[in-house]
């Protein structure tokens, strides 16, 4: 595998019981990039980011993060290795302060040496968080809780941040904030694979993006490419206007 | 012989647990709320049984219906007000303290009316007991036994197959959607805690008459209900029935072939054992997987 | 920015000048306050004890009297067995110690199966657990919990008893409050409330979950243990109501739940409070002291139902929701009452 | 059947809140008539749970004992003075933490004569502090023999230790013809019970008898079939209970209902109280227990006066069912006031050394210590007494019977 992919997914399969969730998924997620994970709901994009991140076992097939096997490995380890994650429905600790959440992220995460607090700052400077330091989580709106969602996972310092829809429910000067501040994120060298339902978003900041379907991956490239191919079309057809 | 006395007096002791837990684990499956002053409707509703026996000459057992309204207005009283307060300002979890103090209350209270001296009920048929060849059985434990049945048989069918007891369900599993669908849901809420309060209150009765009480045996009434329901499984008198069943086997074999000091021990250790094996209960939850 | 550099200190200030007025307060107390305040620092010692893993990670134990009685009979067994009756002065290190030690020991093996449990199933188990070692105490012979327990007084020092034991509980409960602001302000800590806010999330930020509460639970059992091995011997005898007492298990959350839970202060604000009224206030009732007390208890959480602490951070509050404020409360019962994990 | 539940009426109905307020809320009650120089009891009773029956019974002989000398005689005096008594009793809840703490600021109020609770793991830790304030206590309570054997120079009792109270009973059971050959014991595993079934069973081995079972049963018990059935299956001649109130109500029900019989039941604590009686009603018959006191018995005094009339003077002023505890309780008041006036003087050390002393005849009987400080065994042990057609009549020892034991007693069937 040559060093410029960080992520690598060969034959990822999930069956819940019955139930195919995910058939043969391949992927390559070139370091310092910026991807995109579409497909319409019930597709199978939380599902795959769950089986990146260790939260369920694969059923069948391999997942390689620098070059090794993660597959297997337990979710606090996955962590401790460098992937990150952001979740679509914010998780922040909501007896916590904005600084706390962020401070968590910091001590944990990923191995190695560092300072915490300047962690905790930069993350929090990062997403714009720092005038909200002293707030309790369940004092903040959606789109400062997205952020701060976003904020807690950057502070992990993951080489990879997997970002599950974080301009859910944002309107759209809040998706533009967001869309810059992953853009920041990943100019600081860290990696972001992004699901997102926004398509002008998703096509504007992605480098490749990645299309599922019902289980299986139905198209892959650049933004422009994407927009045009007919089966991608066929699946959202109508569902949105495609830029 | 022994094996089959010692299983007949556990089934018979345990159609009293079960009765005695059945409202603990309504309020439990539908509520989500530990209701410490379980053990306080039972023996409330021992003393009720007491009052009209020694004061009426009315049977304990007819005396039931008479319990179960008090207890129903009293549950639901206790439910709107207090509980409802509690789960409102504070968690679930809070109301359990609530439910702890009033507990403290209400023992007090009952000490201060009843004494804290020791009452028991003896009707006429206390005292009488059936021979099966070797088997000894006594009567008014089959007695205690029937009428749990009739009253468990009761609540099964009354939650099935009435709208109201559909209401519960609807609201057990989907508070949010059952209120959206226009049901009162702290109405629902209310009704069943008072249900749940009735059924304890009419086990009272029934343990009135085998075994004796004081306000200070609430606490065992309560610390019986988690255990039955822990092995039978939340909301459902089917569950309570098995988990009553088998407690009160489990009791009476540990004391045939352990000693009868260990029952207690023997007991907590199947509670225990069951919630890391299936903490669920056998039963599952009538609910699902909602709560 | 973070207005943080103040309160450490105020913190320090305040807990030096309490220490030194508590060393001197024997000297001009009379043996019955003297008693009223061993039995605070007891019980702040255990709410703090337990608020480690029930404060700080979530996991809320209704049966942490086990530990005291593991910690007590452990204690007496010791000084029986081993010591030939013995247990004064060096002695009391070994046999509190061993008592501490044996509690975590069990802890340890209880751990591991316990902890998969969450929100309610866990408190029930414990409770179970508590009822357990409860009546093996009384019914095996050998551990005599039956007939009761004895243990020779704790020194040979010329000093009431009473005195020694303000001492020797005040010492206990300064240690475990360092232990627990210490924990608080770790990695650990963190790592313990991440864990009572969102178990799932915390393992996906890379908190080792299973190891930090085995952890705690661990050393909360410890801590508790060694309390109860202090308790039993202030006692000099004692038999197993003495000890396995389910009103110790839940004054542990009621004092929790009083001062604020997961906080420092507010377990020791509870103690205090509860065990002033009922000692002092209440103390000499023969009747409605229970009516009282349960009374009070309810009010508490229906006035405030995030302890003290809580409700005068309300009305020092200075900054008001951003706006549509998410409810906690919703989101922690779901958690409190779920099925457990896996 | 006679029971009667205009019995239970009458009981229940009298504890309607206005009056049981009245009762259970003495809280350093009717502080004495202002003027009169008063000498204040204290101590603590249980008011729940397996004790709170008996503690409430003793409390009463308390009052009783206080209301006679205060009202009736005016006072006690002592030297050149004259002294009311009053008593100050705070709940301990069976807690040894609330125990301790709350003696002791009794003992810091400066009161210094106290009366015990009830059970060894709170007596103990209490007399640990009145011993070590050089306070006397006289006590109705505790029996286990530890209270008696640590060398405690200021702690009396009303009873003979508990390993000592069964020598009067397996004399009792020897004198039974046709012989009894077989004895059971079922005990509740606390200290005193403990003790209590161990001394009985060493004291009946000794005299030539067989213990066939040992059955111990925990402190909360809902049932007790399984053990009735290893009962029948291999009965002795002889049932002992050594448990609680609840307990023994529970047991005697039970054997009652499942027909278990033996040719006699005898349970220590339980059948003295009127809970037993209304719970059995014929059924008590037969039954054989321990009483410290009897109203029939011919013992005599100042004060009182005869046992009988300490019965009447207490039903005409109480309305709590008479059982002998109340008459153990007023025993401890008048033990105290005869040392006191015996010593000239009320400082709680003399007090202790003439209660050391102490030996006088009143209503109870002849009150003395052993060195121990426990009741002397042969002055102070048990009557055993057994219902017999609804009354409690002493059947042993011979000198103080009243009636004939029925041995061996009628099955269940035929007392209905």
């Amino acid at each position: 595998m040559d060093s410029d992919t960080i992520l690598r997914g060969r034959g990822v399969s999930k069956q819940f019981r019955g139930l195919r969730a995910l058939s043969d998924i391949e992927f390559d997620i070139p370091r310092g990039s910026i991807c995109g994970l579409i497909g319409p709901n019930g597709a199978g994009k939380s599902t795959l980011f769950n089986l990146i991140t260790g939260y369920y076992p694969l059923t069948s097939g391999t997942i390689e993060f620098n070059g090794a096997r993660i597959d297997g490995l337990a979710t606090t380890r996955i962590s401790r290795i460098g992937i990150g994650r952001a979740f679509q429905i914010a998780k922040p600790f909501p007896d916590m302060t904005v600084y706390e959440n962020v401070r968590v992220g910091a001590l944990f995460g990923r191995e190695g040496q560092r300072d915490v607090k300047e962690v905790v700052e930069q993350a929090m400077n990062l997403m714009g968080l720092s005038h909200l330091a002293q707030r309790k989580a369940s004092s903040l709106t959606v789109g400062s809780l997205r952020k701060l969602e976003v904020a807690r996972a950057v502070a992990t310092r993951p080489e990879l941040l997997l970002a599950d829809e974080p301009c859910a429910g944002l309107n759209g000067t809040e998706t533009a904030e967001m869309i810059e501040c992953l853009r920041r994120v990943r100019d600081q060298g860290t990696t972001v694979w992004l699901v997102e339902h926004d398509m002008r978003a998703v096509m504007s900041i992605s480098e490749r993006v990645f299309v599922i379907d019902a289980g299986t991956k139905i198209a892959e490239g650049a933004p422009d490419v994407i927009v045009n191919d007919p089966r991608v079309i066929a699946a959202y057809l109508g569902a949105e206007p495609v830029a | 012989m022994v094996a089959l006395q010692t299983l007949i007096d556990g089934l018979i002791l345990g159609g009293v647990f079960s009765l005695a837990a059945v409202g603990f684990s309504l309020i439990f499956g539908v509520l989500g709320i530990v209701n410490l002053t379980h053990g306080i409707f039972v023996v409330a509703g021992a003393y009720i049984a007491l009052l009209l026996w020694s004061g009426l000459g009315l049977d304990p057992l007819v005396g039931i219906p008479v319990i179960m309204v008090v207890l129903f207005a009293t549950g639901y009283v206790y439910q709107r007000t207090i509980i409802q307060w509690a789960t409102e300002r504070a968690t679930v979890v809070a109301s359990l303290l609530v439910t702890f103090g009033v507990a403290l209350v209400m023992r007090n209270i009952l000490q201060l009316i009843f004494s804290s001296d020791i009452r028991s009920i003896s009707p006429s048929y206390s005292f009488v007991s059936f021979s099966l060849g070797d088997l000894r059985i006594d009567a008014v434990r089959v007695a205690g036994l029937t009428t749990s049945l009739v009253l468990l048989t009761v609540l099964t069918l009354f939650l099935s197959r009435t709208s109201f007891g559909r209401m519960i369900r609807a609201t057990a599993q989907q508070p949010l959607a059952a209120g959206l669908s226009g049901i009162n849901v702290p109405h629902v809420y209310g009704l069943t805690f008072a249900l749940g309060a009735a059924f304890a209150g009419a086990s009272g009765a029934v343990i009135g008459i085998v075994a004796p009480f004081s306000p200070a045996t609430e606490a065992i009434w309560t610390l019986n209900a988690f255990v039955v329901v822990v092995l039978g499984g939340v909301g459902s008198p089917a569950g309570a029935l098995l988990g009553g069943l088998l407690l009160g086997v489990i009791n009476t074999m540990t004391a045939q072939y352990i000693g009868p000091s260990f029952t207690n021990a023997t007991m907590f250790l199947v509670l225990v054992l069951m919630l890391l094996v299936r903490p669920q209960g056998l039963m599952g939850n009538a609910f699902g997987e909602s709560r | 920015m973070r207005p943080l550099s103040l309160k450490p200190l105020l913190a320090l200030v305040v807990g030096v000048a309490a220490v030194a007025v508590f060393t001197g307060l024997p000297a001009i107390l009379p043996p019955f306050y003297i008693r009223v305040l061993q039995v605070f620092f007891f019980s702040a010692g255990l709410a703090l004890s337990w608020g480690l893993l029930g404060g700080f990670a979530g996991y809320w134990s209704f049966g942490h009297t086990a530990f005291i009685g593991i910690g007590g009979f452990t204690a007496a067994l010791v000084s029986s067995h081993l010591l030939g009756g013995g247990g004064t002065g060096w002695g009391m290190v070994v046999t509190v110690g061993a008592g501490g030690l044996v509690a975590a020991l069990f802890a340890l093996v209880l751990a591991y199966p316990l902890l998969r449990l969450r929100g309610i199933y866990f408190a029930i188990a414990m409770l179970g657990v508590g009822e357990v070692f409860s009546e093996l105490s009384s019914s095996i012979d050998w551990i005599g919990g039956g007939l009761g327990l004895t243990l020779p007084a704790g020194t040979d020092l010329d000093i009431a008893p009473e005195v020694f034991y303000y001492y020797v509980f005040l010492v206990l409960m300064v240690a475990i409050l360092l232990i627990s602001a210490a924990t608080k302000l770790s990695r650990f800590g963190y790592g313990l409330m991440s864990i009572r806010e969102d178990e799932d999330t915390a393992r996906m930020l890379g908190v080792p979950t299973e190891r930090y509460k085995i952890q705690a639970f661990v050393l909360s059992a410890f801590l508790v243990g060694t309390l109860g091995a202090v308790y039993a011997y202030s006692l000099g005898y004692f038999s197993t109501p003495s000890l396995f007492r389910v009103d110790f298990s839940l004054n542990m959350i009621v004092h929790n739940m009083i001062g604020g839970i997961g906080t420092i202060a507010g377990p020791v604000i509870g103690a205090a409070i509860m065990v002033f009224l009922t000692n002092v206030v209440l103390g000499s009732f023969l009747s409605v002291h229970l009516l009282l007390t349960g009374a009070l208890v309810v009010l508490i959480v229906l006035l405030a139902p995030t302890g003290l602490l809580g409700l005068a951070a309300r009305l020092w509050q200075r900054d008001p929701p951003e706006e549509e404020p998410t409810s906690p409360t919703r989101e922690r019962e779901r958690r409190l009452t779920n099925e457990p994990a896996e | 059947m006679a029971i009667t539940r205009r019995q239970v009426l009458r009981t229940t109905g009298s504890g309607l809140i206005a009056a049981a307020a009245a009762r259970y809320l003495p809280a350093g009650s009717a502080h004495a008539q202002a003027g009169a120089k008063t000498l204040v009891f204290g101590g603590s009773i249980p008011m729940s749970g397996a004790s709170a029956e008996t503690g409430q019974n003793v409390l009463f002989g308390y009052r009783a004992a206080i209301k006679k000398i205060n009202e009736d005689l005016g006072g006690v005096k002592i030297g050149n003075e004259t002294y009311k008594l009053d008593v100050k009793m705070f709940d301990d809840a069976s807690d040894p933490s609330r125990a301790t703490t709350l003696i002791q600021r009794q003992v810091d109020e400066g009161i210094n004569y106290f009366l015990g609770s009830f059970g060894s793991n709170i007596v103990l830790p209490s007399c640990a502090i009145t011993e070590r304030a050089r306070r006397p206590m006289v006590q109705a309570g505790a029996g286990s023999d530890l209270v008696f054997t640590q060398k405690r120079k200021y702690v009396f009792g009303v009873f003979p230790r508990a390993s000592l109270q069964f020598e009067t009973s397996a004399d009792f059971l020897k004198s039974l013809t046709p012989a009894v050959k077989r004895v059971a014991f079922i005990y509740t595993n606390d200290a005193f019970s403990k003790f209590q079934a161990e001394g009985g069973k060493k004291a009946l081995e000794d005299k030539g008898m067989s213990v066939a079972d040992m059955i111990q049963l925990p402190a909360q018990v809902s049932d007790v079939s399984t053990v009735l059935s290893s009962i029948r299956a291999n009965p002795p001649d002889v049932l002992i209970c050594c448990v609680h109130d609840d307990a023994a109500i529970l047991i005697a029900r039970q054997m009652v209902s499942t027909g278990t019989n033996v040719n006699l039941l005898y349970q220590t604590l339980g059948p003295q109280t009127e809970a037993y009686r209304q719970a059995l009603g014929n059924y008590a018959n037969g039954v054989v227990t321990q009483a410290y006191w009897s109203e029939g018995a011919a013992f005599k005094g100042s004060y009182f006066g005869t046992a009988k009339d300490f019965a009447d003077y207490y039903r005409k002023n109480f309305d709590r069912p008479l059982t002998y505890h109340m008459a153990s309780g007023a025993a401890c008041i008048l033990a105290y006031v005869e040392a006191m006036k015996n010593a000239g003087s009320i400082a709680p050390e003399d007090v202790r050394d003439a209660l050391a002393k102490l030996d006088f005849k009143c209503f109870y009987g002849h009150i003395r210590f052993t060195a121990d400080g426990d009741g002397d065994p042969k002055l102070l042990g048990p009557l055993i007494v057994q219902n017999q057609s609804g009354k409690v009549e002493v059947v042993f020892p011979e000198e103080a019977a009243a009636a004939k034991a029925v041995y061996p007693v009628p099955s269940w069937k035929d007392r209905a």
